[in-house]
């Protein structure tokens, strides 16, 4: 499969192969959204089991975005990981796997990642209207919104 | 004074029909009374046999066994504050459980507990409990409507659509009962309650047992449309818990709220009475004619008595399981003295001038209580039915059937 | 059973049905507005159990109070009828409307003036007792016909309130 | 609180019948304070007359951020915040947390440890079901069985207690293994549980299976289909009873399920009838995994060699096990330092929660309290 791919995608998939006895694909992020289809229509990785990130403050491109799929009919995990610089963005997925709906919402949400072409990009943890995005690591663990807080809570604090 | 007294011993008629004022006046504050207090012991049985059915124990910690709880509970909503929504309607909100209250009360005018023991007797008694008991509708329609929120609002849609529905098929289910009181020699049939009772003495068969299975048949579809009118479990869509919350009542508290509760229960006992007059042969004893005879009249008699005894004796009981703590000593006495109150009424009931003029109520007190057991026990036992589902039942079975009934009693009444 | 302050009670009930009836017109609530009609309705009842026929006092609170209105109610809360209540209350219409209401007053001033000799006094012959039944023979024996007449009409009202309300049956 | 109009507007919503009467839709807002939405869920229903035209989740009223909690403590500390999401079925979690840190470190618990992980794992699933079966009920209006689960539910509490001190939040396993030896007496106690229970999950079926209310009101309510099931990721019960035969005890067996024999119980219809029936036979290869694992107990170690300081080499990971309610996963990113870098928790209610608009479009209020309730959603978990 991978070997299938990287023919077609040759100078877009990055590293194929596996830790652990897990399969992951890194692909560059131009690249992504065609893998993705791809794993989807040919290699039948018919349910996204996840969608989310992690942040590197410290790299260029401070974003890992992590597609978990799975194949019923193959019974087979791949992990598929892009790179993504901040404020860039890329196509929704929620056109492959509907799920994807929720998920880039919570990406977004707690990353400030945009999907564009996503159907209702907004907060879906967090209130509206909150500032910042909790799981970078620039944002402190008990950093809040003091402002959101005082204006709809009618507190001094959350804390 | 005395001539008061002497005329109520002599008394072979409702007050109301014998136009004595100071009677009727007295009846009048007794019924009220007692349906007040059998409200309230309502709430503590539903609770407490609830409570049994599903392996808890309901109230224990306000007077023996929860005996108190009613109580208890009639002071907190006394004492709750008021609120009225600040969009609502006021003055429609404000009258709209009165007017239940006021509906499910005035129906016990025309309640036979007995030949003599009903405030009145009117000709058109059933008409009139169908009639009276229509309007708490409109409480309900009016309480929803008042509260300006959507929860309450589709409460009342329900609930009104639910109880005009099974009207319909409530009022044929009595519409046949009503025809089986004219199988006499004249053929003229009565709508007064205590004429139906009278009927089914004459006619020496409860109407359950007419027509086997005709009567049955439209007791059961009474039985099924009375539970919908009520709003109970399973047809308790108006004040789903789950879905609205509560209701047409969401925006009530404190007293307007133990008004509507007054009021649901009070309506229950009344429409089970109309079961028990129509079907159940009101007063009578079971097995009048075929137990007939002075003996059977004085065992029977002493009923009464001997559930109050029983009921001492539950009681006493209860004393002896008590845990022997210093804790428990005022709830222990208190129970002990309840017990002896329960003991002495059982005692009273055996004096015969007593025994002669309670053993009808008490039947009819009996046959009723069986109904307020199954409400208890259907809401126990049974999921809530949907909205539409609701009324398919009661369009498409109830009313069929009910209309079938009809028309098969009526024939059977003219071939017989 | 010999009736007690039948003045005061026709006086009161009338004024009450009197009073009904204007605030059902004045009331800019819809909702206020069937309420005052049901003080009506029933102030009615009371009238017919003053005249001995408690039957039709019966049937009018089942029917008018219990299931008429009730249906009004829901209509009401069904439709939004918030704007109405903002509108003009009285149309360009209240000439007609005023010819027409002096019309029936004089109509009623006629009957009032002249009805002692258009419909002579007498007592009703209806006993107390078998009302329900007098009303039953009347009905099914004299009035058969007219009776079922009514009943297929109603039907056919029914049908065409079905066929009217639902696009596709 | 925003205007619930507002959240609905970008929704393909349908439009009310026009009839004779010209309804008017109304919006409704469930929740988040609603005796039926199962916690602080908050559901903005769009309505004509009863019937559903759309809905829209607000959720995050329970959001405490575990995932940042995580970056901020060592990999053993945060072993106990996974208990605090499904904390109906806290063990789960605490099982797809170690097994997925063991899974980095690239270590193997002992047999015995996994033995135990199955039992105390299978007991929550029973007691999660339970959870389930007894507020679902009582949300179509049946109060009883909610007692009757309850009770049955505080044996197995009780042997949770007695293993581990604590009854809902348990922190039952550690890293490599389980911090406690069984006590005496636990596998008479577990036995005697597998003999009290089958009776009592019959007394449940006997008051709903073939009550008519009760079909009524869930045959053919919040229908899915399979296919729609895996294009929203929804997962457990909910997608075996619309056919899909999956469940990672089977495709992917972890802990020692590769050694029980069991049946995946799966329905066809898909509605909510269906998805009680798969989680009532749950219940019952639960009790089958059960016995069979309290009879074969190997002896042995039950923690494996795992260092002191818990520092897991440079390297991401994803393991999930079948939590009560689905695909419960843990995505670890770790840096080589004794915090983990990433973690994040795949929670099967709030990808299956995502389904709820789709099941109840078109259908009446009442079936949305019916639907919440099939879903088995637990909000600590959706919000986390």
């Amino acid at each position: 499969m991978v070997s299938s791919l990287k023919r077609t995608y040759g100078s877009g998939i990055r590293e194929a192969s596996t830790y652990l006895g897990q399969n992951y694909l890194v692909v560059d992020s131009a690249a992504v959204m065609d893998v993705l289809n791809i794993l989807r229509q040919e290699q039948e990785f018919d349910y996204c089991v996840d969608i989310t990130a992690a942040h590197y403050p410290q790299r260029e491109k401070q974003f890992d975005l992590i597609w978990i799929l799975y194949s019923f009919s193959k019974n087979e995990r791949v992990r598929v990981k892009t790179q993504l610089g901040d404020g860039e963005s890329l196509p929704t997925s929620t056109s492959i796997w509907p799920t994807a709906n929720w998920l880039e919402r919570e990406v977004f949400d707690m990353f400030g990642i945009t999907f564009e072409g996503h159907p209702d990009l907004k907060r879906i943890l967090l209130p509206d209207g909150w500032k910042g995005h909790p799981l970078r690591k620039d944002y402190g663990i008990i950093q809040q919104d003091k402002e959101w807080v005082q204006i709809n809570l009618g507190i001094e604090s959350g804390q | 004074m005395l001539d008061y007294i002497k005329s109520y011993l002599d008394m072979n008629a409702t007050p109301g029909q014998a136009g004595n004022f100071f009677w009727a006046t007295v009846y009048i504050f007794v019924v009220f009374g007692g349906v007040s207090v059998a409200v309230m012991a309502m709430n503590w049985l539903e609770r407490k046999a609830l409570a049994h059915f599903q392996i808890r124990l309901g109230p224990m910690r306000v007077g023996p066994h929860g005996l108190l709880q009613p109580i208890a509970d009639a002071l907190k909503l006394l004492t709750k504050e008021d609120i009225i929504p600040a969009q609502a309607d006021k003055f429609v909100f404000w009258i709209a459980p009165l007017i239940i209250l006021c509906a499910s009360f005035t129906v016990y005018i025309v309640i036979p507990f007995g030949p003599t023991h009903a405030i009145t007797d009117l000709n058109i008694g059933i008409l009139f409990m169908l009639g009276v008991s229509s309007l708490s509708v409109l409480g309900v329609v009016m309480a929803g409507w008042a509260s300006n929120s959507h929860y309450p609002l589709i409460g009342a849609l329900r609930s009104s659509a639910q109880m005009v529905s099974y009207e319909v098929a409530m009022g044929l289910a009595v519409v046949s009962a009503v025809l089986m009181t004219s199988l006499n020699k004249t053929g003229t049939g009565t709508l007064s309650m205590i004429g139906i009772v009278q009927a089914q003495q004459a006619q020496q068969t409860w109407f359950l047992f007419k027509f086997f299975p005709l009567g049955f048949i439209a007791f059961v579809v009474f039985a099924i449309a009375m539970v919908a009118e009520t709003n109970r479990a399973p047809f308790d869509l108006p004040e789903a818990e789950s879905e609205l919350t509560a209701g047409f009542h969401t925006e009530y508290s404190g007293l307007r709220w133990s008004l509507f509760m007054l009021g649901e229960y009070a309506a229950m006992i009344a429409v089970s009475s109309i079961a028990v007059t129509l079907w159940l042969g009101g007063w009578m004893r079971p097995f009048p004619h075929l137990l007939a005879g002075e003996t059977w009249d004085l065992v029977f008699s002493l009923f009464p008595g001997f559930t109050f005894l029983a009921l001492a004796v539950f009681c006493f009981i209860g004393v002896a399981r008590m845990p022997k703590h210093p804790y428990f000593r005022v709830q222990t006495i208190g129970l002990a003295g309840f017990g002896i109150v329960l003991g002495l009424i059982g005692l009273t009931l055996f004096a015969p001038p007593v025994r002669d003029r309670v053993f009808d109520i008490y039947w009819f007190c009996i046959k009723v209580a069986g109904f307020m057991y199954l409400y208890i026990w259907y809401r126990a036992t049974f999921p809530r039915y949907r909205f539409d589902q609701l009324m398919k039942v009661g369009w498409k079975v109830l009313l069929p059937i009910a209309v079938g009934v009809l028309i098969l009693t009526a024939i059977m009444g003219v071939i017989w | 059973m010999t009736p007690v302050a039948t003045t005061f009670f026709f006086y009161f009930l009338s004024g009450l049905a009197v009073l009904g009836g204007i605030l059902v017109i004045t009331r800019r609530n819809p909702v206020h507005s069937a309420l005052a009609l049901i003080l009506t309705l029933l102030a009615v009842a009371g009238l017919y159990l003053m005249l001995y026929a408690p039957f039709v006092a019966g049937v009018q609170i089942i029917l008018y109070v219990g299931g008429i209105m009730v249906l009004f109610l829901f209509v009401i809360m069904l439709v939004n009828l918030d704007r109405a209540a903002k509108e003009d209350q009285f149309n360009k219409q209240w000439l007609v409307g005023m010819i027409a209401a002096a019309a029936l007053l004089g109509l009623f001033m006629a009957v009032y003036l002249k009805g002692k000799y258009m419909f002579p006094i007498q007592e009703a012959q209806l006993p107390e007792q078998s009302n329900v039944q007098e009303v039953a023979l009347s009905l099914y024996g004299n009035y058969l016909f007219a009776f079922e007449i009514a009943s297929l009409l109603l039907l056919v009202a029914i049908i065409g309130a079905v066929v009217m309300a639902k696009k596709r049956i | 609180m925003t205007d619930p109009t507002t959240y609905l507007s970008h929704l393909e919503l349908g439009q009310p019948d026009k009839t004779f009467l010209d309804s008017n839709e109304l919006i409704i807002n469930m929740g988040p304070q609603h005796p039926a939405t199962h916690g602080v869920l908050r559901v903005i229903l769009k309505l004509d007359g009863e019937k559903v035209l759309g809905t829209e989740c607000v959720i995050g009223y329970l959001h405490r951020g575990v995932e940042k909690i995580a970056e901020h403590r060592t990999y053993t500390m945060f072993n106990p915040y996974v208990d605090r999401m499904d904390y109906v079925a806290a063990v789960s979690n605490g099982l797809g947390y170690c097994e997925a840190v063991e899974k980095i470190l690239n270590v193997q618990a002992p047999p015995r440890a996994n033995y135990i992980r199955v039992i105390l794992a299978e007991l929550n699933r029973l007691a999660s079901h339970m959870l389930w079966l007894g507020t679902h009920a009582l949300d179509i209006g049946a109060m009883t069985p909610l007692f009757y689960t309850f009770r049955d539910r505080e044996e197995i509490l009780k042997i949770f207690e007695k293993y581990c001190g604590a009854r809902l939040t348990t922190h039952a396993f550690r890293i490599g293994g389980c911090q406690y030896e069984t006590y005496e007496g636990f596998e008479d106690d577990v036995k005697k549980f597998l003999d009290f229970v089958p009776p009592k999950i019959d007394e449940y079926e006997e008051l709903l299976t073939t009550n008519r209310i009760w079909v009524e009101r869930t045959k053919g309510v919040g229908y899915i289909s399979g296919d729609d099931c895996i294009a929203l990721g929804v997962t457990g019960p909910v997608l075996r009873a619309s056919g899909v035969k999956w469940d990672i005890r089977k495709a992917q067996p972890y802990a020692a399920y590769s050694d029980f024999d069991f049946e995946i119980p799966i329905g066809q219809n898909g509605d909510t009838y269906d998805r009680y029936i798969v989680r009532m036979e749950e219940m019952r290869q639960s009790l089958r995994i059960i016995r069979q694992a309290i009879e074969r107990i190997p002896e042995g170690p039950i923690m494996a060699k795992i260092p002191k300081v818990i520092k897991p080499p440079v390297g991401e990971i994803y393991h999930s096990i079948e939590a009560p309610k689905g695909e419960l996963g843990y995505f670890i990113v770790s840096d080589g330092s004794t915090q983990p870098y990433r973690v994040r928790v795949r929670p099967p209610s709030f990808v299956n929660l995502q389904a709820l608009d789709l099941m109840v479009r078109g259908q009446l209020v009442a079936d949305v309290i019916a639907v919440i309730g099939t879903l088995d959603i637990v909000l600590g978990e959706v919000d986390r």
